[in-house]
């Protein structure tokens, strides 16, 4: 998992590490009451490798992609990024088929491409 | 020729382990000039100096080299040896076979002939070693302390007791500073003012001190105890030796629509006035910004009932020319402008306040006489919220200072506890990222708030503040206990981030002091030397030099005061003889060497020279103040002629060195 | 042009403007034109020319001219001035003793590049425009200026007229021109093809002098390379190593200081383009530490004597060649 | 390039006396080893180092020089290390355009704490220039055939 850390770093290019944990982004977050963790917690929990919690989380599709706390964080910590950056990490999981094999019976139909099938079930197979 | 002594150390076996010494003195002893070459356990024990002074008397040697340990150890050590026995000092060079050689290397063949290297370079730059004599500057018994705050005022009161004369500049009407704004200070709770003017007075009445109110530095010629420096009284267009301090022009003047700094613009003074009932010197002072008179020439009101005749319309500003022996620098700080922090709303609301302008809307002496009232409907608050670190603490660039500004968890605690105790139907909320207090009682002091006030702190941030029906609405983060809150205070108090006073960065460039990225003084050593700036005779007193509570100012301002001292009480200061010297006759007056000079120690004059066929021609040349100069050679490279060296490290020593390593 | 030059400085000497006139002299050849002061009507109608061979930076004599009695009145074209400006600018040419008259430029000729065009025998050349008349055995020719200017008026950097008096011939304009492109070119080059380019160059060098002798930057009271403290001193070749380095050292002593003249290659007897070296420096500066032309103004610090905080680490030297 | 291992390079440091000769002091202290092949001369500040004195430790037969001073910021005199950044920037850049190879000269700022940096630096310096061989090219400059 701690290689996914470094893909959501590299991706999103923040430090969580100058976080110095004043909150004033989950103070200034508008999706507050929204999500399950807060935007200073997101950026702890990259820190401390927790990323499986928090891409499960449905709380990072409630960010508004607002940017507030971006734009008061004193440090130039950029949560926002961060949030976008585990939302992309989501969608991207590579050597992951997210289409099981025992699924694909039913989804047999003479009308559907059996072409379709094949590529969703390759996708992000690489 | 030089007659040269060589001597090897073992260092016990820190040297001899690694490095025959034998063998080094041998071979040393067959380079040219070399007269007599030994080794021995300890050089730098009695013994071994006892052995050096008796070689140099016996055999008359005007060189000396140590194979030893590093010069940063011991070279001080082998220079006065000689001296005692009636050689330069400076003859005397050392090889560095110690830190440089037997410590760093294992094989003993690579050692002794690395050692043999460093001695022949050694030998090779005391060939033309040259003795130097350290020069000495007379020293003027006279300090400047620029800067009247409660730091300056201290500073100043320190050397006045001590006997020396000391003139302070202050570039406000009165002196006192920012203290004079505080209304309590923190931990023991007493009155700001109770404890301050007492000593303004004092400097008033010091024989020793002479305030040169309202007047600033214009510029800052001179160098360590010979500093000239010229102050520009402004002009406050009232005779300061007949103005009694009546007030009664302050109570006339018609222009009575002028904003008064003493309480942040809260309240409104006249064109003429005194800043507040305490200030020293007590006169008054027009404000040529909004004076009728001044501006249109009609008027005169002030005029008419100063019954000593002191205003003068006519006066002008002054330059005075003064010469003193030190300078000390003490210009303060002010709170950051709240301009890129609008999320807190204080352009917005007249109730969204910093703190220091809290401490006027508390103060006795204040906007409202004390009775906390809200800004705008001058209605009493019931909820309070303050925000610590606005500003403080953030990632530089244009968000705000990098720096914790050390004085805001303190004085919030005590607004805090004030509040509650004055007003205890108020309810207090402190958002805080870290409450830091480290301090004499200090904690004790944030304690109290929190249990015997029940001051409501909260970990987290402030993250917007809207005003809506005459109250903000203050949205914020309780990071302990996870949620976010949403609080409709009456006030909300910003403990906004402190910077050094924009004068201090003209000033550091007069000075050639250094400043650090943040406008601070750089101090000549962050632990050892806190209190001196790296320009010699010039010191540091309070805030300027980094954020400062009250207690550490004065102290920081009494230790200035020693330096100051221990400066002014020698008659003569003993200059460092390894200083550029330029050769007249190879300069080409083309000032490189002045622009790359970090201390001002040289300067031009123009010089008649012999021309050819009895002609004199003029030229302009370089001249070096050896009592400035500290000797970092950066003219030297810059001078294209060659015509600045450096005493002690010439270049031709430093090709002699470069050719015995090469050779 | 001519013509009016010589009015101006008999005009100058008559009205009692100045004492002195600086210009161009006729030399033995037509095309080796020397500086002269002037005293008289008489001399200058004699001697004064202007004419496409007038080369010499005029600037480096004020230094001694402009400390004696009087005044001199100089004629400057605009490289000149540049080098009037930093001379100015380091406290060696007393400007109150000057009355400096700026004349416009199109561009001098190199002797070479007209034999090179394939012209023979020639005896002179003059004219002020775009076409000059060569005069040879076999009568009048004649050449477009363009095809036979030197190497650096070629790539001429400004033809603005700075810190003058008075103008002959119009203000100029600075141009943008392509003076780097030679030291671009060595620069694409490997270590190795540059090092073997230049010890093509430098091994020819005589150490004749002249370079530095003509450089208006070198122009120290006393210069290292006949200082025998320095270390560096012009002397017996023991080793070869003060004619080996002699150029980098002169190089770096006029860093920042050069105006790019030219006039260094113009004087090489063996034709090494000196100016090269200069324009290395040159191009650096402006790339590392922002473009800086000496003598261009009066109160810029030069780039040696000044800094940033952030300025590029000397490994950017590295860098930049594994870039390449 | 062919490595000779039997060549050892004459290594020309040249440190300040505030940061860098310190901080070689210390890496001495704290025994940690570099080749003996590197010889310190001690100059006040970088700003001392006349570009004429590399010169000259290369025409002497040195095949490295390397200039060790105060982190820029830290010099003792405040600005001295910052002008030698530049004039020793220009310095390499200069010998490089003559096809000089550009790893015989180094600056590196070096504090009176870092004696490992200063150990580590001298080591792979050493390392470096002795790869490249003996120095020819600036004392043939001038071809004498």
């Amino acid at each position: 998992m701690s290689d996914m850390t470094e893909i959501v770093k590299r991706i999103s290019g923040v430090n969580p590490r100058k976080c110095m944990k004043c909150g004033k982004c989950s103070a200034a977050c508008p999706a507050y009451d929204e999500m399950d963790y807060h935007p200073h917690q997101f950026v702890d929990m990259v820190e401390n490798g927790r990323l499986e919690e928090l891409m499960d989380s449905k709380g990072i599709y409630m960010c508004l992609s607002c940017f507030a706390c971006l734009e008061r964080c004193p440090r130039s910590v950029e949560p926002a990024k961060l949030i976008e950056a585990v939302r992309l990490a989501v969608v991207r999981q590579q050597d992951k088929n997210h289409l099981k094999p025992e699924q694909i019976p039913g989804l047999l139909d003479a009308e559907l491409p059996q072409q379709a099938i094949t590529s969703a079930f390759r996708k992000y197979r690489k | 020729m030089q007659k040269i002594g060589v001597f090897v150390c073992w260092c016990g076996s820190n040297i001899a382990a690694t490095v025959d010494v034998q063998a080094v003195s041998d071979a040393l002893a067959k380079e040219p000039g070399v007269v007599f070459s030994t080794n021995y356990q300890y050089m730098c024990s009695q013994a071994g100096q006892d052995m050096i002074q008796d070689t140099i008397k016996e055999y008359g040697l005007t060189g000396v080299v140590v194979c030893s340990c590093s010069p940063r150890m011991h070279e001080a050590t082998f220079r006065k040896t000689c001296e005692k026995a009636g050689l330069n000092p400076y003859m005397v060079e050392i090889a560095n076979i110690r830190e440089q050689c037997s410590w760093i290397h294992k094989d003993k063949e690579t050692g002794t002939e690395k050692a043999i290297i460093l001695g022949r370079a050694a030998i090779a730059k005391v060939h033309l070693n040259a003795p130097l004599t350290a020069g000495q500057s007379p020293v003027t018994k006279r300090a400047l302390v620029i800067g009247g705050g409660i730091a300056g005022i201290q500073t100043a009161l320190d050397i006045a007791e001590a006997g020396f004369p000391v003139d302070i500049v202050e570039t406000k009407p009165t002196i006192g500073g920012k203290m004079t704004q505080i209304d309590k200070t923190f931990p023991t709770l007493d009155c700001a003012a109770c404890i301050l003017t007492p000593k303004m007075v004092d400097a008033a009445q010091n024989e020793n001190i002479n305030i040169l109110s309202y007047s600033e530095v214009e510029s800052v010629k001179g160098f360590v105890g010979n500093f000239t420096v010229t102050i520009r009284r402004k002009a406050r267009y009232v005779d300061e030796t007949k103005c009694t301090g009546c007030g009664l022009c302050t109570e006339k003047c018609p222009q009575k629509k002028v904003p008064n700094e003493f309480n942040l613009g809260l309240d409104n003074r006249r064109a003429i006035y005194i800043p507040f009932a305490q200030a020293v010197p007590k006169v008054a002072t027009i404000d040529p910004n909004y004076c009728t008179m001044l501006k249109t020439g009609k008027c005169g009101v002030c005029s008419k009932v100063c019954t000593a005749g002191a205003i003068d319309y006519k006066q002008q500003d002054e330059l005075i020319e003064r010469e003193y022996g030190a300078i000390v620098a003490a210009t303060g700080f002010n709170p950051i402008s709240m301009d890129k922090f609008d999320e807190f709303a204080y352009s917005q609301s007249p109730d969204v306040v910093t703190s220091l302008e809290f401490e006027r809307l508390m103060n006795a002496a204040g906007p409202t006489g004390g009775t906390l009232l809200r800004p705008s409907d001058g209605t009493h608050p019931h909820t309070l919220v303050f925000v610590q670190c606005v500003g403080s603490r953030c990632d530089g660039g244009e968000k705000g200072k990098p720096y914790c500004s050390k004085i805001c968890c303190m004085y919030t605690a005590k607004h805090a506890m004030l509040t509650r105790e004055k007003y205890p139907d108020t309810d207090v909320y402190v958002f805080y990222i870290d409450v830091r207090t480290p301090g004499k009682n200090f904690d004790e002091f944030y304690r109290r708030a929190v249990e015997e006030y029940g001051v409501h702190y909260i970990k987290g941030m402030v993250g917007k503040v809207v005003p809506e029906n005459g109250k903000l609405k203050v949205q914020a983060s309780d990071l302990l206990g996870g949620q976010q809150l949403h609080i409709d205070a009456d006030m909300v108090v910003l403990a906004a981030a402190i910077e050094p006073d924009k004068s201090a960065r003209p000033l550091a460039t007069m000075l050639t002091a250094s400043m650090d990225t943040n406008d601070f003084f750089t101090e000549a050593h962050p632990k050892l030397r806190p209190v001196e700036s790296p320009t010699a005779g010039v010191f540091l007193s309070g805030a300027c030099q980094g954020p400062k509570d009250i207690p550490d100012t004065v102290a920081q301002a009494g230790a200035a005061a020693a330096k100051v001292i221990g400066l002014l009480s020698k008659d003569q200061l003993t200059c460092n003889p390894c200083v550029a010297n330029s050769n007249e006759l190879m300069c080409n007056g083309c000032s490189a060497c002045e622009k790359v000079c970090p201390y001002g120690a040289i300067t031009y004059i123009d010089k008649d020279f012999r021309g050819p066929n009895r002609t004199t021609l003029r030229r302009r040349v370089a001249q070096v103040n050896p009592a400035v100069c500290q000797g970092c050679g950066a003219c030297t490279v810059a001078c294209p002629s060659g015509a600045m060296d450096l005493k002690g490290f010439s270049n031709a020593q430093i090709m002699a060195e470069v050719d015995a390593i090469c050779k | 042009m001519q013509e009016l030059i010589k009015a101006k400085a008999v005009e100058l000497l008559e009205n009692g403007v100045c004492d002195r006139v600086l210009g161009w002299k006729a030399g033995e050849f037509f095309y080796d034109v020397t500086p002269a002061v002037f005293r008289s009507r008489e001399e200058i109608e004699k001697d004064f020319v202007f004419g496409p061979f007038c080369g010499a930076n005029m600037s480096k004599y004020l230094i001694a001219e402009s400390r004696k009695e009087g005044k001199i009145a100089a004629f400057l074209k605009p490289c000149d001035t540049y080098s009037f400006q930093q001379l100015q600018k380091e406290h060696r040419i007393r400007r109150e003793n000057v009355y400096a008259v700026g004349v416009q430029c199109e561009g001098m000729c190199d002797i070479d590049a007209m034999k090179a065009a394939g012209i023979k025998g020639i005896l002179g050349a003059d004219g002020d425009g775009g076409t000059l008349t060569v005069h040879t055995l076999y009568g009048d020719k004649s050449v477009e200026r363009k095809t036979v200017l030197a190497e650096r008026c070629k790539c001429c950097k400004s033809k603005k007229l700075l810190g003058c008096d008075e103008i002959i011939g119009g203000q100029g304009e600075e141009l943008e021109s392509n003076r780097f492109a030679q030291v671009e070119k060595l620069e694409a080059m490997t270590p190795d093809e540059r090092f073997a380019f230049w010890r093509g160059e430098l091994s020819r060098c005589i150490r004749c002098n002249a370079c530095r002798n003509v450089c208006p930057a070198c122009s120290c009271e006393k210069c290292v390379f006949d200082n025998p403290a320095s270390g560096v001193e012009n002397k017996a070749a023991a080793n070869s190593f003060e004619e080996n380095l002699f150029h980098v050292i002169r190089a770096f002593h006029v860093a920042g200081r050069c105006t790019d003249c030219g006039e260094c290659s113009r004087v090489c007897p063996q034709h090494i383009p000196l100016h090269l070296l200069n324009r290395k420096f040159i191009k650096d500066i402006n790339e590392l530490y922002g473009d800086y032309q000496a003598g261009a103004d009066m109160d810029t610090r030069p780039p040696l004597v000044n800094f940033q905080t952030d300025d590029p680490e000397p490994s950017v030297v590295h860098e930049r060649g594994s870039e390449q | 390039m062919q490595v000779n291992q039997e060549f050892k390079p004459t290594i020309v440091a040249f440190c300040c006396n505030w940061c860098s000769y310190a901080g070689a002091d210390l890496s001495g202290t704290n025994r940690l080893q570099y080749p003996a092949n590197v010889k310190i001369i001690r100059i006040p500040c970088s700003c001392r180092l006349n570009p004429m004195f590399i010169l000259r430790a290369f025409q002497r037969g040195a095949d490295g020089v390397i200039l060790c001073g105060c982190h820029p910021g830290d010099c003792h005199y405040t600005t001295g290390n910052y002008y030698a950044r530049r004039r020793m920037t220009l310095l390499f850049s200069m010998l490089d355009f003559l096809g000089i190879e550009r790893e015989r000269t180094r600056v590196e700022w070096v504090s009176a704490a870092e004696g490992a940096k200063f150990a580590a630096t001298m080591n792979e310096f050493v390392e470096t220039v002795t790869k490249l061989g003996e120095n020819k090219r600036l004392e043939d400059l001038r071809c004498k055939s």
